[in-house]
């Protein structure tokens, strides 16, 4: 048996119970790597129920910095009995069974291409603590040392990690200490050399901080000076809202009445929350909501009277699998058409895309001006990926020189000194983005009615045709405007001839970033564009324009980016290839890498038959 | 209707406290029927707002989709206004109240619109003790979609189809009471005198006023079966007591001086004093006002007036612990931690 | 002034003040039109309110059966004092304005292009009538009879009409009769030869009838056996299930007990509208519910639950002017992407679009047998336009050998007999639908639990991927079959070559079917399809293809039936080129011709540009 | 929780008239907590059911989305189920019922799913008085998206962040008592013997049976605070009264048999005892219902037991007229009139 040998690259999986306290110590591993310099992306794969189900922690440490999932698992960590089985099954040849000893493997756990290290983790954990509770809890951290040696980590860099983690109740730092020595000593003993994977300091982290993308949504909605929020728990949405609450708690208390800066309301259904939000945003405080699949279909109406009475709310639509409730702790991109076409009638919203917690946090804040400057709703379509999981990502930053776009908003002295009738919906600077008032600016000038009906340039209601068209033109020049604000793709041209092209969005990037080395390693150089927002840029239209052919990367099953970029312009038939994974798990490098390969060696069921495309296969 | 108002106003035509006539709190042209109630409680509206020399632009109007809820813009047209999405206006408001706690919000929906659609915006809006006054416009019918029955149709009266209404009633006041409104009121659109106190008490509570207005709809649902019409409420009301309605500023005399009195303070300060009829107690707890509801009913009759006050309770910014400066005025400054706690944050994650 | 002469081709608008009792009167004169044998459509353009407001009556009369809009007024029944001069400004020149002489005309009516008809009709009505509200009805029924002169009619059209109208209160009809006498006495008298235009009897109407698009649909859902129907009032589809309800008491009475073999429920709103119709479906009852856009925004959630659950139920989406409430009176077709995508995640949902009463009636039939066939939701898209106004169609007929396909419903025999393991989602059949079981069928096999999460054959929950990926695959499968089943689109090919194709759909039909005939007359030859369902069927796409260029034909702003077609299948760069109209008033035969022709002239911004067009330019 | 049950059952499992043993009534295993209360309460639902004799796939399981939602699947595996929407269980109930008046209906939801998202259609359902039994797992809680308070967590009472609850809290009881449910009882997971007479009562009622079983959510809501939690219950707990409930077919002896006892025809003949404290009266009165309720209240206790009893009401097919065989199985006889009546329409067009 060749056992795998590998030094900061390789992939270990935990295998728990949910409810049993595995989470934090899964959690520790990975901020252990992380400060050792060594880029790691974990992914929790959570059961949706609260105790005792199967729930997987996979960490995936990557000195290049790939950090989407890689597919394979080369350590698993099996203290589930339920899955042990499973889990002892999708080891890769040559990898490393870890389980708890204290009960002996099966007979038919027979594979004779992998090492098995047995741990009597329930025996030493009883033997030394007696408390129920923390039994349950220190179990983990046992398991935690035994691999800070097996991984030659040392205990050090885990020990500073709890004493950090305990800083401020170091009473409870002790037994976590203890039982970590007990795991890194068993190991130590028993199973010396018994593992060739290993974790060395480095400094390919360079600063990155490593946090999740509803964090960073949270704190992007704090420092952009969201003030009201609307929200109804839903997963994998809940903790955007509850993070802001933290955050603001923290940072948003008014130093001398003690008072809050800001308003959360729990409210009672998405309907409401949308509907506070809108209120919010109306009366002109900076205001959003998050939610999910579900919550985005029960914010369908309102969303449109947003969109027609030209109201600024942000929404955070943080994906999950659906349809329906689908699978509500798994990740998918398929609320992209819902949220594009939200609501019936001709509505259409912007939206962010954004692909990591940095833009998350960038995103949000810059939706907020957004919604302002263009009157209308901004969606952040963000993914349970980003969302929930760790990521390594750039620094948060703030310019302090920064202020707030709060928009085409007219003050009392505006109104005073107007030599023109003011009207809400006169489209004065040609941008299709009118002036507003706020409630009680002026005691006789700018009061009007906001309306979800049809209305003229003054807002008045109007059942007249020509002033009906002519405010929906008008959200056509909006929408114009909109295009030209909204953060441009990114791009990374490997090949100047513009043979293969390949797009790509959100929680892909990691993945697909490392598909395309691969594949450039492999000779065939694929020009990428990741796409950020909707409306979509002239440049998005004319990359894929420019290219032969052009592998739409998406996590739904309905290549909805495709749908939606040859709904919105001219893409010539067969250009756009679909590479798609909707099975709720973040898509990895192997699936795109097939998947392109398959297309091409099939003639991609394309009409424009790409001539040199024997030339560019591996 | 949408026929022109006369033109002509009185020149001397009297003014309130602030120097503003009545008509500084009118609006456009109505476009109901001729006759609806509706109308009726959109001038009680701007007389109470008139009378409290409240300015017209510190009011913010929210309302739902119906002919009760097009209303707000035939009053305080120096308001704001909101006319919002079927059944939803407690969201919005709630929205908005969040986002400035000075303005005074007036919420204004139908039957219809709160007590189907919008039943479970209507509980939570009243739960949370929203700092508004929630008016529902109740003609036991949805007016304009052309006359269906609605939840509070009365059981057994007859319907636009002819048949009897064969549903429970829903009565929002007691709900509202149950679900904890700290100020609980029906009215009735033909019955000014009555309307205008109850109104500008609800303006003065603060935390949830909700005003439930018997207000005929003369075009669908006027059969004299049915209890939300001229003919039975005419017949069938039953006042709690009549009583007046005391600004700090400026007190209002009136004709209703008989049976006896009972001041109770609001949360401003002001003051409602009601005139009960002497078998009558003022209701101030919520199992007494459940009861005398369910007995005026038993009795076949619809209890009018204030029938439920705490004048104690706390509303939605106190509960939350909010700041007092309204959140839509804060700025970078007290809104952004800035770029050196954010340094700060990303290091306590390394 | 060359006043307009005219027989059978003439467009009258009728002007009122609406809950003024004109509907009847002029309903009256559309149906005495149409009982000479002429063809007659009529458009009623009422206001969102109840009494009070401006409306509307416009009846195009076409001897050729042209029955869209026209544009343009020949005769206007000015009687609204508030839209007195819009009426009389909106003539065409050598029009007729006929107006109440009780008072005279403004000065400023002085247009001496036109023709004026003044009849003192409520001087008549008063000297002839006491009771206010009979004259208030019969001030119209005068102006009808001065008409029946006027247009050459004649008045014992009128009085049969108005006699088998009170055929069983003859009391009320002897008032009506003696209104319209006096109308059509005094127009004899003081405007003998006054007018043009005139209606002859002809057979032109064939054996058509008159009708609304929602009573049709009422009735294609009664003949197909819906029973349970769930709703809550919504302009314009409250009539879809008033008209259900009043011909259910007729029909649907259980003669032995006098009970109902039907539900119908009012529900609180369209949240339950719908959920109420998916019980019933899932319940095995034919079931339905109807609404307008605001309606199918409320349903979104539902609607994915009932696609990816796979539970039978029809929508009637009447739409209307959108966004939010936009102009809940006025027609358009802009809810076409909201229902196709309907519901977050990766839903897909059959549509249905119907042209005109009789497809109403046949495709909310079929629309039953197609929902219990595929297990999944049919919307029938119709809208105002169809559904409230009456058109001339083919009269309805019913094969009573059809038998309601009820789609794969296991009996407990079937479960007794079945030699393997049944599971709810197994494609036994590879058309991706599978055996179903209605609750109560068996004590023991059959029993299962529905569910909007990720669920594997066996309908028990999963997250496994793989289970879950199947699932959704079989969907696709599905989707084809649903392909196969839908309505097929409806062809004219008038030019073998195959240059200018034009596509459209549901109440445009009128309108471009007259816009081809008049192309035609000169010289321009247009093939046409008329698209009938969504997914679209090959010959749809083949149609696209064969074409060098293709005019898509809609109401509403975004070209959302372009966007669905790009989206859906491989269209060339500038290929479809928009033709639209979205003002709220049903499109007309001018607005397509107009846009058709701006389009080729300015080179319809397509990069194919089409070499041969300067011919076909006319 | 997960683990696999003992497959060992006594041999002699005791049956039911119908022949079955207890474990026809069960379902699959569960996934909750271990100690969930909901779990509870299941197991109340498989022996009332058991109990009653009713064969299991008569029976239909709807819910809407939660931790109590999720429980149908645990329990009656014979029986058709459907977990539905998040709050929107109520209308595909209605739905259901409609297409087939034979089945029983027992629906399952949350104190999240009904008071919060569900409100509406809760009142709704109550109000057509659908002939179902209505259980709300009540923990004061979202358990299911980890523990954020629920309108029903009691005011005052410390939640999961630890501050104190600061919104009135709703007794879905009363509202259903007002909305004109015919029955409504609380129960409490952890006291069987009062909780399976009352869902077999509630079973046996004709029209909505509303069910409220407080419920401790083990994992976020089991602070001693909450008037949800265990300890809570056990202490404030205050009985209207134990009753025993008397299918027609089968006498259930039981050990409660001290206290007065008024003996309660239910719509199907079956008769409901209600064992009464000597102080307490037999509640067919809403307004005593309520009064006894808000009663409690002041006095810190939950009352339980059968709140409120109206054995006359009319269910939902009997206030539409519908036909007693099941809609869904009319076949194109009795549904489609036929083209000779099409005929007939199309002429009366002309
Ligand atoms: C989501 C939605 N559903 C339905 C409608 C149609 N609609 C407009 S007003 C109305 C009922 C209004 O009844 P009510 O609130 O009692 O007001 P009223 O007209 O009686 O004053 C309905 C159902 C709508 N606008 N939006
Ligand atoms: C539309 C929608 N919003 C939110 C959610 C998320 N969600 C799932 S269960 C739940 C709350 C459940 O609370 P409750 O009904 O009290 O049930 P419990 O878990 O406490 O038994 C929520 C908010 C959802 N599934 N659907
Ligand atoms: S229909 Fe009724 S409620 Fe509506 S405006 Fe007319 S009278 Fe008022
Ligand atoms: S989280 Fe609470 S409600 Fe949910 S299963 Fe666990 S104990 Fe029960
Ligand atoms: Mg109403
Ligand atoms: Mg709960």
């Amino acid at each position: 048996m060749k056992r795998i040998e590998q030094t900061n690259d390789f992939v270990v999986r935990f295998a728990n119970v949910n409810g049993s306290g595995s989470a934090s110590a899964n959690n520790l591993f990975a901020k252990v790597v992380y400060r050792l310099g060594v880029p790691v992306s974990p992914k929790n794969i959570f059961p949706s129920n609260i105790q005792g189900l199967p729930t997987w922690y996979e960490v995936r440490i990557s000195e290049n910095g790939y950090l989407g999932r890689r597919g394979g698992v080369d350590f698993v960590v099996a203290v589930n009995g339920q899955t042990l089985k499973q889990d002892y099954e999708m080891l890769v040849p040559g990898g490393y069974f870890f389980y708890d000893s204290t009960r002996d493997l099966p007979e038919d756990f027979n594979r004779d291409d992998i090492t098995i290290i047995g741990i009597p983790l329930t025996e030493l954990c009883n033997e030394e603590f007696s408390n129920p509770r923390l039994r349950q809890l220190l179990k983990n951290i046992i398991y935690i040392g035994a691999l800070a040696y097996l991984f030659d980590i040392g205990i050090e860099p885990v020990t500073d990690s709890i004493t950090k983690q305990f800083a401020k109740k170091p009473k409870l730092a002790e037994p976590n200490v203890k039982a970590l020595e007990i795991g890194f000593e068993y190991a130590k003993e028993h199973h010396t050399d018994a593992c060739g994977l290993s974790i060395r300091p480095s400094d390919a982290v360079g600063d990155r901080i490593m946090i999740d993308g509803n964090s960073g949504a949270a704190l992007g909605a704090l420092y952009s000076g969201a003030t009201v929020a609307g929200w109804y728990p839903i997963t994998p949405s809940t903790s955007v809202v509850e993070a802001f609450e933290k955050y603001a708690a923290k940072y948003r208390i008014d130093p001398k009445t003690n008072k809050k800066n800001y308003a959360i309301i729990q409210a009672e259904d998405e309907l409401a929350a949308i509907g506070i939000a809108i209120g919010g945003g109306w009366n002109g405080a900076r205001s959003f909501t998050a939610t999910s699949g579900p919550g985005v279909s029960l914010m369908n109406e309102f969303l449109g009277l947003a969109y027609f009475a030209e109201i600024p709310v942000v929404l955070i639509d943080v994906q999950r699998s659906g349809p329906s409730t689908g699978m509500p702790t798994r990740t998918q991109q398929s609320d992209l058409l819902s949220c594009a076409y939200l609501s019936h009638g001709d509505t259409r919203n912007v939206l962010l895309l954004p692909s990591d917690p940095y833009e998350c946090f960038e995103m949000t804040a810059d939706a907020f001006d957004l919604a302002d400057r263009l009157q209308t709703p901004i969606i952040v379509v963000s993914d349970l990926d980003i969302g929930m999981n760790d990521h390594l990502c750039q620094p948060f930053s703030w310019d302090d020189n920064r202020s707030y776009d709060r928009g085409k908003v007219m003050t009392a002295e505006d109104l005073e000194n107007l030599s023109t009738n003011w009207g809400r919906y006169l489209d004065v600077d040609k941008d299709g983005v009118c002036y507003r008032t706020l409630p009680g600016t002026h005691p006789t000038k700018g009061a009007y009615v906001t309306r979800g009906t049809s209305h003229n340039e003054f807002a008045a209601y109007t059942e007249e045709s020509a002033a009906y068209e002519r405010g929906m033109r008008r959200l056509l020049t909006k929408w114009e405007t909109a295009r030209s604000l909204v953060p441009e793709p990114v791009f990374n041209i490997r090949d100047e001839a513009k043979k293969i092209g390949a797009l790509y969005f959100g929680s892909s990037t990691y993945a697909a970033e490392e598909a395309f080395d691969q594949l450039a390693e492999n000779d065939m150089q694929v020009n990428s564009m990741r796409i950020r927002a909707f409306p979509f840029q002239q440049e998005v239209f004319d990359f894929i324009d420019e290219h032969q052919i052009v592998f739409a990367i998406e996590q739904n099953r309905d290549s909805q980016m495709k749908i939606l970029l040859s709904g919105e312009c001219q893409v010539a038939p067969g250009k756009l290839i679909p590479v798609t994974n909707f099975n709720g798990l973040p898509i990895t490098a192997r699936i795109i890498i097939n998947q392109i390969h398959t297309a091409l060696l099939t003639g991609h069921n394309s009409q424009f038959a790409l001539n040199s495309m024997e030339k560019v296969n591996t | 209707m949408s026929y022109k108002k006369p033109g002509f106003r009185h020149p001397e035509a009297q003014k309130n406290r602030l120097g503003y006539t009545r008509k500084a709190y009118e609006g456009g042209i109505s476009t109901l029927c001729a006759g609806c109630g509706h109308d009726s409680i959109g001038s009680a509206i701007i007389q109470s707002f008139f009378e409290m020399s409240i300015e017209p632009h510190r009011v913010v109007k929210l309302s739902g989709i119906g002919c009760s809820s097009k209303t707000p813009a035939y009053f305080l047209g120096k308001s704001h206004g909101f006319n919002s999405v079927h059944g939803r206006m407690p969201s919005v408001a709630t929205g908005a109240n969040m986002a400035n706690s000075e303005l005074i919000y007036l919420g204004v929906s139908g039957d219809g619109d709160t007590a189907s659609i919008g039943m479970g915006q209507f509980a939570h809006v009243v739960r949370r003790n929203l700092n508004m006054i929630y008016i529902v416009m109740n003609n036991g019918c949805y007016g304009l979609t052309k006359g269906q029955d609605s939840a509070t149709a009365d059981k057994g009266s007859k319907s636009k189809k002819g048949a009897p209404v064969s549903l429970e009633s829903i009565d929002l006041c007691e709900l509202a009471v149950q679900l904890g409104a700290g100020f609980v009121a029906r009215g009735f659109s033909g019955d000014k005198k009555q309307l205008i106190p109850i109104i500008k008490a609800a303006i003065a509570h603060k935390g949830l006023a909700f005003v439930d207005v018997v207000s005929p709809c003369v075009t669908f649902n006027n059969a004299p079966t049915s209890t939300k019409s001229y003919s039975y409420v005419r017949d069938h009301m039953e006042a709690t007591g009549t009583f007046d309605f005391i600004p700090l500023m400026q007190e209002i005399t009136t004709d209703y001086d008989h049976g006896t009195t009972v001041p109770v303070t609001l949360h401003d300060g002001s003051i409602v004093k009601l005139k009960k009829r002497e078998d009558k107690e003022v209701i101030s707890s919520r199992k007494l006002a459940i009861s005398a509801m369910e007995q005026a009913k038993e009795e076949d009759s619809i209890l009018t007036g204030i029938l439920y006050l705490d004048p104690e309770s706390e509303d939605t910014h106190e509960i939350l612990g909010t700041t007092q400066t309204p959140l839509n005025t804060l700025g970078e400054r007290e809104l952004c931690p800035g770029n050196k706690v954010l340094q700060e944050f990303n290091r306590s994650l390394r």
